[in-house]
């Protein structure tokens, strides 16, 4: 599977995101650099985490009108599997490629620690080798994670099934509407969500459970 | 010229940070606080010189970029003169 | 614009921090009246922050090399050899009085500081760990010190990216007015790829690159040598704003420029930017160096000389660059779209000229701004013995159950995880051992070795006694750093200390002193950079001497690293150590029965230490045992509760008979670990330990779900998990960052 | 009684969201912005119907939470009525 990492000046997890690819996929993801106009041809594309531009006016809102997301956004409609983590997944909100927006943390703070994960949708290219209803253990590390969207998008969502994964009963860490932690297009192939499945991959990581959502890229790709 | 946007949260919007503040001036003993909502305010120094001109670029900039308008509303003021 | 040609009257020494004397000696050495911005050079130089002058005499008697040091201190950084061409690179630095005025920025910019530090040198960060002190939890003051601190240690870090992976907090009310704020980084980079700040070389171009110079900290450095009292409030707008997504940029575009071979020397700018570092890397090249200050790249308009001399603007560097490869320089500063800027030159004749608007501003003897630097012997008086607390004199609690439960949810004894949770701790993907374990530990690249951090010092250990205390901290680094299997390398320090004009806080500084090089000598655990912070004094009363000690261990093998949770029931607890029931100092003494500062404080025998804690370490990588806790702070039982809490398991102790049990639990006598294993494992276990002449006695079992110890009564996990837990967010509950 | 509350930062101190914007605008294609300085907006409603009382409150409020003092200047604004 060939695979692309977008990395924005601020970006910080590009490093965990393109380590893990290689090691789940056994290809090197190419880096692209925020400036460029046209992505590689690759099966996915990643916006990982971290603050780009300093996450300064809102959290992606600057880097959701960098250059090359002109071409994320045309990949998106051509059918690429487009994944963002974190501040990924906040780019691709303001970006308009996925719907609501990811406020601060109800408290205010910055929260890291590991959270379960219950998965609300097997059947997406993403999470297709969990199986629905598992709850699986998953970091979590940011200060604006709490999804927001119209009565409207919430509805659509929660009807066609884009909502993918759930922070498991009380342990939403953010104050996320319906206890949201990633979303998916109608489409089905532009994925969002908050935690980072990408230091969830090794034994030293203390669970492998992040593992399995590389690998259903990876099955879907095949 | 001078130009200052106040960007707001739309009605109905969760505004966490708000919730916040109002929680916080209670609990340091302020009473009658009945809510709070917190925007951004933005000012902007720009070379051109036309009122219009100026505030239809402003315009763009708030549509393109400093507010959401998912869930924030925008307003220009441009300084006197 | 300030102008320069003001007549220097004694009230305007005065103000820059220099003593009529001290004056006196920049009359003499430079054979006429300084002009405005030479005398804020001096001031910058000269003052305590950058020249040391109270504590250099003693900083000397600290032993700094060793097989793996690659860089003591005097540089940005100490670097250490981890094998493989690869060296650790690290540091300690305080941002007190800042982080007092203004707590979100003031340890932000704390952050920045050391991360640049570090970067500087050529190494990418991998760790960051802070030692926070505040104010009695009661004090007005106090939460606000805490949200902002906090808020803004994790703000930085976590923007930048590097993990923060641990540290201390303690309260007490010595810290009311004068918090203590101590950031430590660690970098990794390639043996023969580290930069350092010494230039080389006649007429190369001095650059600048980072964020542009504004008007932020002026007087910031002397304002760190400056007691505070009542007018603090008017020393507020010196405060420098931090931006770590300049920082981020700064990191990576300084790593590649690096990489590219342009750079012959490097400076990061921190306190009193400019000048510190122009006049260290001409000094110790050897070279004068010349400034054209209308080149530098200023955020705001009509800065004059003084102003930019002595701006503590964030996010910069000054770099000798190898005029060759200049543009390719400018190419790769402009892509991470930061000011780059020549803005000078290095010459033969060791003076320090700075030019603004075509005039000469300041002509100095480059050399005697460093070496000329006052130096003093100050007068010390040794701190007195206190007297012996005697166990018979210390009354056992009625329920020994309830009594752990109250001290495990004290302020300083309290779950740190509200901390922890703000900062992030997973980034980079190597954390074998985040915040919450004796030291966290860091995969170097894909493995399988690892290094290992802690931070600690003991501050009521050291007042008592400065010189145990100085030892004890040490110590307990030495001891974190084997409990999780790893071999201790090298120490950072930083000293935090009252006024040194005071013969008794001197005599604390210099009792420290010892102590820490007594232990480092006996460890072989080196000295390799450091920082002093002194005057943190408020209305005459100075904090408890605080000599926080940050130490890097490294572990050949990240599988074979040990924790503190236990892991399975029906497992022994075997107790290495002798115990004495040392209650003096003791948290039982001081907070549960209220005698606060009676006693002696622990004795550290460094020869037992080194010895129990190789033994430790060696049995941790012969895979031997299933969890290790030094014990510290609260003695045996709370070692015991918080393996038990971390392993969500139970124990049941048996009872001594040599001791009551309250002393010999709540005793907090040195060089002692806590270690379990199974059953069938113990003789042979026991057999090495005495083989090796270390005391090891089994004290208990594992399982079940509450404590029981000895006679007392029994009390549940989940008891004293919740006051573990609770006290730190019940207490921050209120408190908002806006 | 409904007022507004405009946090700024204090001249000369570093603005990096401003920075960032103004950046940021630039590379949107808008020329002619010669500087962004971004603050707060807060909108807090009040049982307080004496205005003297409410101003009273509100500078308490900004000064004990709502400005950093330290860094930020605030003007308050009651609705007219
Ligand atoms: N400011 C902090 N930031 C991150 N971790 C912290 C901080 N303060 C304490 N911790 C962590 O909490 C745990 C307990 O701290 P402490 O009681 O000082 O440990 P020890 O007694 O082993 O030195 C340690 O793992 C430490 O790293
Ligand atoms: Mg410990």
């Amino acid at each position: 599977m060939k695979s692309a990492v977008i990395v924005f000046p601020g970006s910080n997890r590009e490093r965990d995101m393109l380590y893990a690819l290689e090691l789940i996929t056994g290809v090197k993801p190419v880096a692209v650099w925020h400036t460029e106009t046209t992505l590689p041809d690759v099966d996915l594309v990643v916006l990982p985490g971290g603050f780009s531009y300093g996450d300064y006016l809102r959290t992606g809102a600057i880097a959701g009108r960098a250059n090359i997301m002109t071409d994320v956004a045309r990949k998106a409609k051509a059918g690429t599997r487009i994944m963002g983590v974190c501040n990924g997944f906040q780019i691709l909100c303001e970006a308009g490629l996925l719907p609501g927006v990811l406020m601060r943390n109800a408290q205010l703070k910055f929260v890291c620690k590991e959270v379960g994960l219950e998965v609300a949708n097997a059947k997406t290219d993403f999470t297709s080798k969990y199986s629905e209803g598992q709850v699986w253990h998953c970091p979590v590390a940011h200060g604006d994670g709490n999804y927001f969207a119209s009565p409207e998008d919430l509805a659509r969502l929660e009807g066609e099934g884009q909502v993918v994964l759930r922070y498991a009963k009380g342990e939403n860490p953010n104050g996320s509407l319906n206890d949201i932690a990633g979303i998916i297009n109608d489409r089905g192939n532009v994925f969002g969500m908050m935690p980072h499945p990408e230091n969830m991959i090794e034994p030293l990581n203390g669970a492998t459970d992040g593992r399995v959502l590389f690998e259903s890229v990876l099955e879907a790709v095949a | 010229m001078k130009a200052r946007i106040k960007v707001t949260l739309k009605n109905g919007v969760l505004d966490p940070q708000g919730k916040a503040i109002e929680g916080a001036l209670g609990a340091l003993g302020f009473s009658g606080v009945e809510s709070v909502r917190q925007g951004k305010f933005i000012e902007v120094e720009l070379r051109e010189q036309n009122r219009e001109k100026a505030h239809a670029a402003l315009d763009e900039m708030c549509r393109k970029l400093l507010a959401n308008t998912v869930i924030e509303n925008y307003a220009i003021e441009l300084d006197e003169k | 614009m300030i102008r320069n040609d003001v007549t220097i009257t004694p009230e305007l020494v005065a103000e820059h921090g220099l003593k009529p004397d001290e004056y006196q000696r920049i009359l003499d050495l430079i054979g006429r009246e300084p002009t405005l911005t030479e005398l804020g050079i001096f001031s910058a130089m000269w003052n305590e922050h950058c020249s040391y002058k109270s504590s250099k005499k003693w900083l000397r008697t600290l032993p700094t090399t060793g097989d793996r040091v690659i860089c003591g201190p005097g540089e940005n950084a100490g670097v250490v050899d981890i094998g493989d061409g690869q060296a650790i690179i690290f540091k300690m630095e305080s941002h007190n009085h800042p982080s007092y005025i203004e707590p979100h920025q003031g340890a932000a910019t704390g952050v920045g500081g050391i991360l640049r530090d570090v970067f500087t040198m050529g190494a990418r960060p991998i760790a960051a760990l802070n030692a926070l002190r505040f104010g009695e939890p009661s004090h007005p003051r106090t939460q606000h010190i805490v949200a902002g601190v906090v808020a803004g240690v994790g703000g930085y870090g976590n923007s930048f990216g590097v993990p923060t992976i641990g540290g201390e907090v303690n309260f007490d009310p010595s810290y009311n007015g004068n918090c203590l704020v101590n950031a430590f980084a660690a970098g990794l980079a390639d043996t023969d790829k580290i930069f350092y700040s010494e230039a080389k070389g006649v007429g190369l171009p001095l650059v600048y690159l980072g964020s542009k110079t504004g008007r932020d900290g002026i007087h910031g450095a002397t304002m760190a040598s400056a007691e505070f009292d009542h007018d603090t409030e008017e020393k507020r707008p010196t405060v420098q704003i931090g931006d770590p997504f300049s920082e981020k940029l700064l990191l990576e575009a300084c790593l590649e420029l690096m990489a590219s071979g342009a750079v012959i020397a490097i400076q990061d700018m921190g306190a009193a930017g400019l000048t510190c570092s122009a006049v260290e890397m001409g000094a110790k090249g050897g070279l004068g160096v010349e400034l054209n200050l209308d080149m530098v790249p200023c955020r705001e308009t009509g800065m004059s000389a003084y102003e930019m001399m002595l701006s503590e603007s964030q996010e910069r560097m000054l770099m000798v660059l190898d005029p060759k490869r200049e543009k390719d320089a400018e190419a790769i500063f402009h892509k991470w779209g930061l000011d780059f800027a020549v803005i000078g030159k290095t010459t033969d004749d060791l003076r320090f000229r700075v030019m603004r608007h075509g005039e000469l501003m300041a002509d100095l003897p480059i050399k005697d701004l460093g070496d000329q630097a006052p130096e003093y012997d100050r007068p010390w008086i040794a701190t007195p013995k206190r007297n012996a607390v005697a166990i018979g004199d210390v009354p056992a609690p009625n329920d020994l159950g309830e009594t752990l439960a109250t001290m495990l949810a004290l302020p300083d004894m309290c779950s740190r995880r509200w901390v922890w949770e703000q900062y992030d701790h997973l980034i980079q993907g190597n954390t074998a051992i985040g915040p919450g374990g004796d030291a966290a530990v860091i995969r170097i690249g894909e493995g399988p070795k690892a290094l290992a951090f802690t931070l600690d010092v003991t501050p009521r250990y050291c007042a008592a006694d400065p010189v145990e205390g100085g030892k004890q901290a040490v110590a307990e680094c030495w001891r974190n750093l084997s409990a999780v299997g790893a071999e201790p390398l090298a120490i950072t320090d930083n000293l935090n200390f009252g006024n040194p004009e005071k013969p008794e806080i001197m005599g604390q500084f210099v009792g420290c002193i010892q102590g820490i090089g007594e232990a480092c000598r006996a460890l072989d655990f080196p000295v390799v950079s450091g920082n002093v912070s002194l005057y943190n004094e408020t209305n005459g009363k100075g904090i408890l001497p605080t000599p926080a000690i940050g130490a890097v261990g490294l572990l050949p093998d990240v599988s074979q690293r040990a924790t503190v949770a236990f892991k399975a029931a029906d497992e022994t607890i075997v107790l290495i150590g002798e115990t004495t029931g040392h209650l003096g100092q003791s948290i039982y003494l001081r907070d549960i029965l209220g005698r606060r500062d009676e006693g002696t404080a622990p004795v550290v025998d460094l020869a037992a230490e080194r010895l129990h804690g190789n033994f430790v370490r060696s049995e941790i990588r012969a895979g031997s045992l299933t969890a290790v806790h030094d014990i510290s702070d609260g003695g045996i039982f709370v070692a015991l509760a918080e393996m038990a809490m971390a392993g969500g398991m139970g124990a049941t102790l048996s009872t001594p008979d040599d001791l009551p049990l309250h002393a010999w639990g709540f005793g907090e006598d040195q060089g002692r670990y806590l270690v379990t294993l199974p059953e069938k494992a113990l003789a042979h276990f026991l057999g090495r330990a005495e083989m090796a002449n270390v005391p090891a006695i089994c004290i208990g079992q594992t399982g079940g779900k509450q404590l029981t110890l000895g006679a007392g009564t029994p009390i549940s996990l989940e008891r004293l998990t919740q006051a573990h837990e609770g006290w730190l967010p019940n207490y921050m509950a209120q408190a908002v960052e806006v």
